[in-house]
């Protein structure tokens, strides 16, 4: 929730807010990452329930002022479930011209503007395109203004400890926290904690940052400002112990507990790739969860290197992102002709080829499904919250070792790097994943299948008396041997279609997420959109519009009840981020006259846009 | 890797698989073959521990002949395949089969980086400079000038030498043979067998069909002796059917020479002796001007050097010490919580 | 047309057929293809439509008498028009064991077995795994068999020369023809001229191997056998000057003929694979057209070179089949990027992964249309016949160098190694494919586009005032520079979705290639499949069944007027050589019901089977 | 080639574009352009007829710095990309910008090939031995136990040579160079500009954000002089602040002594002489163990040697004198026809 009403004024004089939205802005070299983090980190100790979305440059350091230097970071916090970062924000921190101009368009009408006066200097405003100081004058007539010299405050704060002034500088993101934490009424103490931990090397820097965090409050306190302070209360959070987890976080964490579960070593083949390399980064920490991570020298090298690992026994893993997907469908394909468990991530980013690197898109889905020579059917399934990237990691190694297939998890670059609180679980309650290889040499091919499952049988290099061959070949049916046989390849090919369809009767049926099971109009979603678009409908369902939403985790094949569900809807709505793609699948499949709301812009759905959406399309 | 001394019960007939053999008869893929065959049992392994990975090729056929396991990919990738499989497994022997093209032309980018990583795999590329699969372009090994279906008016492409190139991406273990020369093939195949690290083995072979006597000029009885030199650490570099031929180094222009020792004057001493831990002078002996030189056959490099896996089992141990076996919930539990 | 009742006897004391299909089987050294390719000259020369299709093995040369090493050659030649090779044989050369076991199965009942008895040893007998010599006893008796052992029969014809056994042997294929001309009525002397140009260095092999053709011809003259002798007289065709022409060389030719068409110069470049290779090959020997062949070092390369010369203003163009086609998307989509003309050749082979390298597919459709990351949209059209990959590769350079895009061009296995006579155009007739390179500095950059076909201006390296840069990175509709603003992203994203759309204006109307524009049934097929759809089609008909064929050559887009075609019949059967992948586009696309007919063995539709689907299908 | 004595009127301010330099502030890639942007000049080529190429990276944003024609293509297909560039239009300089994971990691097999076929282009690595632009993993030329994002406790696997490995797979010119050392790295381009043929020049490169002062220890003003040897061709080879350090062939081990040309007893005379045609030489210079040895920088080896382009372009004047231009209707009715 994004609306920020003003409710009953609280005992301690703060204006009681359900929820606030609030960004922090400015260069890459301001620090507003780990401000946004320790905002977050009180937030969370306050029991809000919230959501986070950072928002960084494409370049690694962009020069100081420029607008395509601007670094973000956005968090949503709320007394009442949270389900995005929100659209709006209800306050803006803008640290130079350059991050006002970039992301004032997006600050409510009447919402909190806390700008550092101190770096609106000629240059700055000049790289920002800026004419004239918008802080003078009265362009932002239309916000309420705090124009601050943080710059200046900040230095006179750490003085004593006489830093050179870069260094100085460098407090002022701490500075502008303290501000933030006297308005909404956080306690700095775990701050302070951080800082000491952090900077742990260096003692000055310790002082410093403190300094510079007790002025900003102090500054609150103690400055004329006529404003009122906030309070958004403890949201009523189901009872668990939680954390706060990002998605490539938790597809890593996913990806480490199933080896436990499974019992398996886990071998990850990977290339650097933005946004995914962040999995290879946490997992290549973690070798004593007998995880191996192999950096390769490519793509193909990285999914070749898993899926060899899997023919050895190991959970076979690989993750990449759009440019690297492409390039690695031809192993994928082999993984499919020899029947060997892998499990692919693909966090999707904006394309076509380099593209949008650091934006977010969900235009990989035709590509997973059918991105490779001939017939090779896989599992494609897809993760909807950061938080459920844990869960869905865990199904994918499920799924490719029961079934002896290829698994294609498609994550993103908005689930990749928001965050939410995540109620942990606990190891104890996550189903174990039983997996026997074959020992018996009695009457043994490596084509041997589970008569239920179909799944060939695993005989693993080192294990006696069941030395084989496999390849990318065709092979008869009923020795495993090479075979150019008509019959049998039509028959081997239609077997490994129907062990991916039959995967629908392995996985839960399609719910639906809210709302009746009936009605006008279904909006079915996949992935990312998970969050807007249960808002979206949450607030047209408040106006008593007849909506539901369906959101799919299960892409190929689809939940086995999908074509029913569709089908008690006067109408289906597919909004997703691309041109419309899993509404063809489903078009072709059902039969159903599905509409596409498309979105391609490198962005999350906004709720508003998405209400509207659906408003329109009701009217219509 | 076994002990080689320790004697096993385990013949040729052992490796061999129910699987008729499709190579073209005449091919020097089936006297590699029975080399092979006749050297495994020597590695003292049961059948299950060893793995033999190929790319696509006649010479990538190879492991459907082996009666170990084996896993016949796709084209160009199986170092990364066996990258991946002795990584997951540090126990299994792996072998792999590849071919000029598969090895050089689409893999080259993959043996590169499995050379230079030094994965403990033993790594044989049938070298008939020519595609014969596809039914005969030229290769990257392919002299200049070659007239083949894709290229009629000739090939323009400076060929490779595998040896040069390996030596360049740093192998720690390189070596030369000829698919008919059962002896020294053997002797190679034992010498690559043992070394501990990724052991690269060239291997001329007689594509008959596509690129038939490509090697004759070499390899033919009547000249062999002349045309080759056969190396062997710590001897001279003698060679000619009368030993009588040398090969000096001439240090002011640091290039070699043929040298005559029946002629008198030059003696024994006076040859460069080789050294196989000398990757300068195993670069030198793998890219001699040929006509004028032999052409150097046997182990023209070998070093010790960490494995791969060997690093990876260290660090993996260390971490094993460090925070015991892996805890899912210390793992989830770590860091900034709160309980509700 | 396969049927093939007696007609009136001719004068000639021969019986007329109206056509006749005739298959040659033995060893891979056997020289069958040779043989088929000179009897196909024969009925060339004699003015019959015809088709034919080729069978290798998959190893190059398999070890002599084995099963798989059978080589085989199919030739359906006829009075009336041809479309297929024809389902079964009339006739079956079967040259030694091996032969007979793999083809019998196919020799129709009644019909007439040459085999070579002199290859009926019993070494070969137990290679192709018989019991008992299927020559002796009655298993045949459901054909009309004549036994001869051609191998002794040649030898003494030249024993004269004096060659050595194996050369003498090799002369059985020409006693074979021999025979076979004499029982068509077909002149010698064609063939005696072939050999004398083919042998032309070795006096004794001509002389042999005329002595071997003239001896098969003269044993069909003198001896006794109870067998009376047929004739296929002329078809109608068209007036025009006619060539024998198979998949792979018109797919060549018509390459060469853009160059000259366009007037620029062409870059293929290509990796060797089966069935592709061939086209390498074919381009390589016309360096005088202007084009130049690499052979690059694996696929990725090879559609980055051509993409490179592309980008310098040559035709670039790279062939290749599925397992490099997975390898090239990556370089497809920058090519949509940066919107550069590109033709791309895929000959489809039997998948998944390597799978049935030397069969035949049409299962990498789904792969052209969606297998890249994000949106990625191209051009996708197929070939029909041998004789039409020379005009749609004509047509693929068109679409390429009008639209600034790259264009996938489909054709398969059974095109490329099949033959029909082929109408030759003239050059004059062909039309011109006009090509212009912006030279204007004057208010120039890089993604100006055309307002009709919103392809981009060309503008290649060497023009003075235009230098630029371009890249896979997401860029400004305005100015071509770098941009990852959202809503540019969108308008990019649309654009280049609309300029693939709009292809549809610029190429035929979908047409009813055979039937009524409306009814009960309509037969939906596209490329290698129409010679197959039409005949079934065509006997449904002779039937009474209202059923109609359309044959779709433009895939992606589709032909603007496809929906209302599809409407207008009762049902729509897709029959593909894939697990169904038309189909799907089709029904998400118009959500018409349309019925799948899948066949995944490798092999060409029969006939016959078709026939059965589309009665069955009507009477369900 | 243009004849680059001949003068032009471009100025290092026409090879600048309008688009600001988006590298981090204080990154080697800025004096690496700044020297570029001066050598071109000498080029005597008008702007157009430049091309600059790149795949992906940091060191890949190169082409959008020069004011030429520019192509930012796919990360390692640079080299696949300039080959059909210069393919297609001979007339073209074409030059390529790439890094040492573009280049050796996923783009080293397009790089061997391009390097033996010789293909008429300029390539130069910036070896800044890290991933920059995928924000600091380790790469290719990484030292062995390089702590990075993705190999918290170390890398495990060799690092390449880069110019060894274009050594070891023919290539015709290989030069090395420092991004901040202007004159040399002026000098160099100039060469290298001059090469017919594939002038592979790498260029070390600092990385101040993910791997600053990688080269430090060779290249700080303080040691620099005694920890690289600068070579010249004809020219012995002589270092050291002093000049009173050399090399010396040990041709008993065919190994390289640094030998004290102060100390007395040793002179010049007794110093290997660089001689940049001597491949086995350019090879042992290339990889002298540091810092036992001072490190190669300038032309290690130059060979002029027939390359890609000119040998397809005499063959297509062939086919051209010999079938004329070429006839579709010539084409299409050539072989067996007939008329109805
Ligand atoms: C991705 C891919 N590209 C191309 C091919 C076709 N192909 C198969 S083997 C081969 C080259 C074989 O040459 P080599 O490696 O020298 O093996 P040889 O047959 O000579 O032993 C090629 C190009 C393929 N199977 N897969
Ligand atoms: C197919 C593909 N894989 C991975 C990436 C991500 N990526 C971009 S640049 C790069 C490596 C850059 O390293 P280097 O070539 O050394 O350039 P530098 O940034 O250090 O100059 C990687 C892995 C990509 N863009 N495309
Ligand atoms: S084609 Fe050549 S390499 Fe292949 S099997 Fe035949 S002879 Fe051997
Ligand atoms: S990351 Fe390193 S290489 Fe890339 S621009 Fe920054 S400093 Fe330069
Ligand atoms: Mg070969
Ligand atoms: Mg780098």
């Amino acid at each position: 929730m994004t609306e920020s009403t003003p409710l009953v004024s609280s005992a301690s004089g703060r204006e009681v807010l359900p929820s606030a939205v609030v960004r922090f802005a400015g260069d890459s070299g301001d620090g507003m990452q780990v401000t946004g983090d320790q905002f977050t980190a009180a937030a969370a100790l306050a029991r809000n329930d919230l959501a986070t979305f950072p928002d960084f440059p494409a370049e690694i350091r962009a020069p100081t002022g420029t607008l395509y230097g601007v670094s973000g970071f956005q968090i949503n916090f709320s007394s009442q479930d949270v389900y995005t970062p929100g659209d709006a924000p209800d306050v803006l921190v803008a640290m130079n011209p350059a991050a006002l101009k970039t992301n004032l368009r997006d600050l409510k009408r009447g919402g909190l503007l806390i700008a550092n006066s101190g770096a609106f200097t000629a240059q700055n405003l000049k790289k920002a395109g800026y004419e004239t100081n918008p802080l003078e004058g009265d362009s932002l007539s239309n916000y309420r203004v705090m124009s601050i010299d943080i710059t200046k405050l900040t230095v006179a704060a750490v003085k004593e400890l006489n830093l050179s002034t870069k260094e100085a500088h460098r407090c002022k993101n701490f500075w502008t926290l303290g501000l933030m934490f006297w308005l909404y009424g956080r306690p700095l103490e775990p701050t302070v904690q951080w800082i000491e931990g952090k900077f742990k090397k260096r003692d000055d820097l310790v002082q410093a940052n403190i300094a510079a965090l007790k002025a900003g409050h102090a500054y609150g306190e103690t400055a004329e400002i006529a404003h009122h302070r906030y309070e958004v209360p403890a949201a009523a959070l189901e009872p668990g112990t939680y954390r706060n987890i990002g998605g490539n976080t938790a597809t890593a964490w996913g990806l480490l507990a199933a080896t436990k579960l499974s019992g398996l070593d886990m071998l990850l083949g990977a290339y650097p790739i933005t946004p995914a390399s962040d999995v290879l980064h946490e997992l290549s920490k973690y070798k004593q969860f007998g995880v191996t991570t192999v950096q390769a020298e490519d793509e193909i090298a990285a999914v070749c290197a898993a899926l060899g690992a899997a023919y050895a026994g190991n959970i076979g893993v690989t993750t990449t992102s759009g440019p690297g997907m492409a390039l690695k469908m031809e192993g994928i394909g082999l993984a499919v002709a020899v029947e060997l468990p892998l499990v692919i991530v693909d966090i999707q980013r904006g394309g076509p080829s380099t593209g949008l690197p650091t934006k977010t898109e969900q235009a990989d889905l035709l590509q997973a499904v059918y991105g490779r020579n001939s017939e090779a059917p896989v599992c494609v399934i897809a993760a909807s919250t950061p938080g459920n990237c844990f869960y869905m990691a865990i199904e994918a190694v499920r799924l490719a070792l029961k079934y002896m297939t290829p698994v294609i998890l498609l994550t993103d670059g908005y689930l990749a790097n928001g965050a939410e609180p995540w109620r942990i679980p606990k190891f104890a309650d996550l189903p174990k994943i039983d997996v026997k290889f074959r020992t018996d040499p009695e009457g043994f091919h490596p084509f041997l299948r589970d008569p239920k499952t179909l799944a060939r049988n695993w005989a693993i290099p080192g294990t006696k008396g069941l030395t084989h061959r496999i390849g990318g070949l065709e092979k008869d049916f009923k020795s495993g041997h090479i075979s150019y046989a008509p019959d049998n390849h039509e028959l081997m090919c239609q077997t490994r279609a129907q062990k991916i369809a039959g995967i629908a009767d392995d996985v839960p049926e399609q719910k639906i997420d809210l709302g009746d099971a009936s009605g006008k109009l279904l909006v079915l979603g996949w992935g990312s959109t998970y969050g807007s678009i249960r808002e979206a409908v949450q607030r047209c369902r408040a106006r008593g519009l007849s909506v539901s939403h369906a959101h799919v985790n299960y892409l190929n094949p689809l939940p086995r009840n999908l074509g029913d569900l569709l089908k008690r809807f006067d109408r289906v709505l597919v909004p997703e981020l691309n041109m419309g793609q899993l509404v063809k699948i489903i078009r072709s499949q059902y039969l159903v006259p599905a509409e596409s709301y498309p979105k391609v812009q490198g962005q999350p759905f906004k709720i508003a846009e998405l209400y509207e959406r659906i408003v329109s399309t009701m009217e219509s | 890797m076994a002990d080689l001394i320790e004697p096993t019960r385990l013949t040729k007939k052992d490796f061999e698989t129910d699987q008729d053999v499709r190579w073209c008869p005449g091919c020097g893929d089936y006297s590699i073959l029975a080399n092979v065959q006749r050297v495994m049992p020597e590695l003292g392994l049961p059948l299950e521990q060893i793995v033999w990975v190929s790319g696509i090729g006649c010479s990538s056929r190879f492991p459907y002949y082996m009666n170990t396991y084996g896993f016949h990919t796709i084209h160009g990738r199986a170092p990364a395949f066996a990258t991946g499989i002795k990584t997951a497994n540090p126990e299994l022997s792996v072998w792999m089969a590849t071919g000029d093209g598969d090895g050089l032309s689409i893999g080259g980018n993959h043996l590169m980086h499995c050379l230079r990583r030094n994965v403990d795999i033993k790594i044989l590329l049938f070298n008939n400079r020519i595609y014969g699969l596809t039914k005969g372009q030229y290769s990257p090994t392919s002299e200049v000038g070659k007239v083949t279906k894709s290229t009629p008016s000739g090939s323009v492409d400076q060929p490779i030498d595998p040896a040069s190139f390996a030596l360049g991406v740093n192998a720690s273990f390189v070596a030369r043979s000829i698919d008919v020369e059962a002896q020294h093939l053997g002797d190679v195949l034992r010498r690559a067998a043992k070394h501990v690290g990724t052991a690269f083995t060239e291997i001329y072979q007689n594509c008959n069909v596509f690129n038939d006597g490509a090697f004759d000029s070499f390899t033919d009885k009547a000249v062999k002796a002349d045309r080759q030199i056969r190396v062997e650490h710590g001897k001279p570099l003698v060679f000619g059917a009368e030993r009588n031929k040398g090969l000096r180094l001439n240090p002011a222009t640091m290039t070699l020479e043929v040298v005559d020792l029946a002629a008198g004057g030059v003696t024994e001493a006076d040859l460069l002796v080789h050294d196989e831990t000398n990757s300068v002078l195993a670069y030198m002996l793998a890219r001699m001007p040929y006509p004028a030189f032999p052409v150097a056959l046997g182990v023209l490099f070998c070093e010790l050097r960490p494995t791969f896996g060997a690093s990876l089992t260290t660090q993996r141990q260390a971490a094993e010490q460090k925070y015991g076996g892996g805890d899912v919930d210390a793992l989830l539990g770590g860091g900034n919580t709160w309980t509700i």
